[in-house]
């Protein structure tokens, strides 16, 4: 039942944001959002990514 | 095998269904015994709306000196009711014919004549049997007609008439009698009362448009008593005489009279042809699944024919659905996020639940509702009847549901049912600078609402 | 300190800053030496609709006939222009003062006089002296006069008119010449036009509706043909006489005579009483930055002020974002989300980037482009001149421009400027279940076009 922790909250999310997550290999529910009601943009997946790579 | 797919019926289902399984790359053929477009362009959306159109126009003549515009004697300005009629046939031959050319267009291979199918893999049509994997049956619908004393010689007579005659009456009725306040009876009563003809709708509840928000039947009630349809409740027709007809309410029965009587209470799905199939079938027509496919494997029901909603644009979005289903692809229909309108004047849209529904569905709902009247698009057009209503739930402010009322609600609501399919909440459109002056900056402010209201509890 | 925030200039940007602010319990107060409503609801915005709602029933009656509708002779038909300016004046007066009591009911304390900033903590309004926190400048803007000789005089003589003059004319001209084919232009081109004046507009340069979309440019300029309008392309005004004008082209110097020459070349910010603030400006106004800040910090400029965009809605989603940033939040303005329109017969509404600036901004995009006879509802109305075009860019499919001219394109808009703030793709619009038959619909087949020709490419 807990096996994707992340998930239990319902993520809103833009489809743009969505898609790039995909591409990007973006765990989209770790994702802050920045829009309204936390919704995450893809400005958000950018910045999420670019951070996440300069940390490996 | 002949096909991929074979379409039965080339109504707003059948030919959208077509296009997109050609263009999908299946070997496609469409069999349609009328003309293409079915219901909805040739006696139904299109020629209803052309006709609308016309009589809101004269509806603009006649009230032009509130524009700062005089008729010197209003006996100087006469409906040519037969160049009405001709440019409603124009309308609808552009269009018809438009269908028949994207069909060609895309390689769809069309066969005219009554299709009728053998078995799951097989249609006759025209003495030939062709053999296909799949199946698509959009047959659409007809009007039903009451069991009621002399409404059979009536319909002969042409005194009783159903939707399809009322759109080529000889001359406008002076007055009409309509049989079900449904969206049909009440665009019929707008269309007929705007060109001076004296409408009774005749309802068999205490109410019009049944399942609708109950806000939006009181203002649409109001609508039509002010266009001056009068609205009998709770009544019904015991019999069909030759020029009148007998009425029954709570203090008895009475004649009326009347040049027609316009029978608008639903409609049923067309299983001619169909029989052998052994459909699962229930109350309004083919039963499927939200893939759209019957209980029979590579047979799928769309449009007026499974009777969800017998709406044209539900029909198109079912056609593409079930050819995407055939080819593989895993889609869904969802209703909720289906709008549906009134042409009445002002117009009429709504998608998504209504209050009651809402409330009962959700355990916490917000509601914000702002008038026309507010507006000052609204009331630089002098057309200030009507508003706004946004349903949304607490938690996310998701919107759940809206209903407009207002002159150009039928073009406005899709910026709500675009934000429904993106998710959108309250918040978002609170947010969307809407250009001003519009009416849809009810629909920003009407957010704005509604975002307050989450505030205050 | 008296206030948190006053508010200079009571127009769309001011009133909507003052009513926000008030409402996250900032004490305000604003400062208004005119009436509420500014430019917007007293000589621009609301009083151009209400006429041009009257312009085109008066254009409706003209074509009745092809309605069907038969008027036995024209000369019945009469403007009554009084009539039609007094329900401009009342459609104005009701919004007004509706303003008015929305501030008092936010409790925004009002000042009525002329308001004369001190310094970036105090204004002086009628001999009083206001401190406060933080300022927001909203005093607007003013028509450009260019120095032509004989502009001065005719101004006086009144033959020389502004759009505000263009308001309220005596009678209407029987020839109007328009200096500037801007939107201000191109909308009171429509209205005299339609009422039968024989409108010239006088540009400079070879367009009209500079940054504009070309296609969006063509069409307009076919439409104001159509009703009659003469369009001088490079070209000016060398002198203006007592009745006439003298006109300059590669032809030389010619003279035309007129009723009344309007003047609509762009407008500059009204920096009256903000001169002991040493303001940055640039070209256009008061130099901001994202937040709506000036170079002076605490001191804010929204609306015409800071003039990038000249827009009503542009000017209240800056009010709101001023006041929030005040308040501690930390908001930015978006301005490719703020649509433009124009109120010609048929409308124009855009958003986003044109064709040109979007090749140019991003690396690959895809334009679908769909003409209004395409659309069944349009055609029904018996408008089917426009189209719609959605640009978006291939990466992602995200929508990034849109332009539309079709009779209910300002409305129409909100659905794409609600996708576009929502991150929306050509993708998600094509699946949007759009009612049938409304103009909408031809969104989304725009949006499905897009999305078949990213397939092929
Ligand atoms: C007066 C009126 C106004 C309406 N206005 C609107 C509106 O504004 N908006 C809206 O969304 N909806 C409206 N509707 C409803 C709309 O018309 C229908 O929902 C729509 O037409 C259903 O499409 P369909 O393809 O399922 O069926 P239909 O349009 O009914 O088409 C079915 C087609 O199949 C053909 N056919 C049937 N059986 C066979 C067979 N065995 N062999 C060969 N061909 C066959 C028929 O000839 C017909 O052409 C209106 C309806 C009416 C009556
Ligand atoms: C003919 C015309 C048609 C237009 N149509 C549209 C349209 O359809 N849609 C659209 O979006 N925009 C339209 N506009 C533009 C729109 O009117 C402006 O963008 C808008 O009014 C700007 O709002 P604002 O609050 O910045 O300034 P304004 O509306 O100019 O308001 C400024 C206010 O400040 C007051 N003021 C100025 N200085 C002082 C001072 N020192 N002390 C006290 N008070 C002061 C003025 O009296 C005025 O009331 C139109 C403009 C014109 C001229």
């Amino acid at each position: 039942k807990s096996e994707k922790p992340s998930l239990r909250k319902k993520v809103l999310a833009t489809p743009v944001a969505r898609k790039m997550a995909k591409d990007l290999g973006v765990d989209i529910t770790l994702v802050k959002g920045s829009g309204t009601m936390g919704r995450v943009m893809k400005e958000d997946i950018k910045n999420f990514h670019s951070s996440d790579n300069k940390k490996k | 095998m002949d096909y991929d797919i074979i379409v039965l019926g080339g109504g707003p289902g059948g030919y959208v269904a077509a296009i997109k399984a050609a263009q999908m790359n299946a070997k496609t053929a469409i069999i349609e015994m009328g003309n293409f477009g079915g219901v909805c362009l040739n006696w139904g959306c299109i020629p209803t709306k052309t006709l609308l159109k016309s009589a809101k126009v004269y509806q603009y003549i006649l009230n032009s000196s509130k524009y700062g515009i005089d008729i010197d004697d209003l006996s100087n300005v006469n409906i040519n009711w037969e160049k009405m009629l001709q440019r409603k046939k124009d309308v609808v031959k552009k269009l018809t014919s438009g269908v028949e050319f994207l069909l060609k267009n895309n390689k769809v291979d069309i066969y005219r004549g009554f299709g009728n199918v053998i078995d799951k893999n097989s249609i006759e049509v025209n003495g030939n049997r062709l053999s296909c994997k799949n199946i698509i049956l959009s047959t659409g619908s007809s009007p039903n007609i009451p069991e009621i004393p002399g409404v059979k010689d009536g319909l002969k007579s042409g005194f009783v008439i159903t939707s399809k005659e009322a759109l080529e009456l000889l001359k406008i009725p002076e007055k009409l009698v309509i049989l079900g306040g449904g969206v049909i009876g009440v665009e019929f009563a707008t269309l007929y009362s705007s060109l001076g003809t004296k409408v009774t709708i005749i309802q068999n509840m205490d109410r019009i448009l049944e399942f609708m928000d109950h806000d939006v039947i009181n203002e649409m009630e109001d609508i039509l008593l002010g266009l001056g349809v009068e609205i009998l409740y709770n009544t019904s027709i015991v019999k069909v005489n030759k020029t009148d007809l007998t009425i029954k309410d709570k203090d008895g029965e009475r004649d009326i009279d009347a040049d027609n009587l316009l029978i608008s209470i639903g409609r049923y799905a067309n299983m001619k042809g169909l029989e052998k199939l052994n459909l699962e079938t229930y109350r309004r027509g083919v039963k499927t699944n939200e893939k759209l496919e019957t209980n029979i494997p590579g047979v799928y029901a769309i449009g007026d024919l499974n009777g969800v909603f017998n709406l044209a644009h539900v029909a198109s979005a079912e056609g593409i659905i079930a050819v995407e289903n055939i080819m593989g692809e895993d889609k869904k229909i969802d209703y909720r996020k289906a709008p549906n309108c009134i042409y009445s004047f002002p117009e009429m849209a709504a998608v998504g639940y209504n209050e009651v529904d809402a409330r009962n569905k959700f355990k916490d709902i917000i509601v914000s509702k702002l008038p026309l009247s507010a507006n000052g698009k609204a009331l630089a057009e002098g057309e200030s009847t009507g508003f706004i209503k946004i349903i949304a739930d607490k938690e996310y402010g998701e919107i759940i549901g809206v209903h407009i009322i207002a002159p150009t609600a039928t073009d406005m609501v899709s910026e709500i049912v675009t934000t429904m399919e993106l998710e959108g909440t309250i918040y978002d459109v609170a947010r969307v600078i809407h250009p001003h002056p519009t009416i849809s900056e009810l629909v920003m402010e009407a957010a704005h609402g509604a975002v307050h209201k989450n505030k205050d509890t």
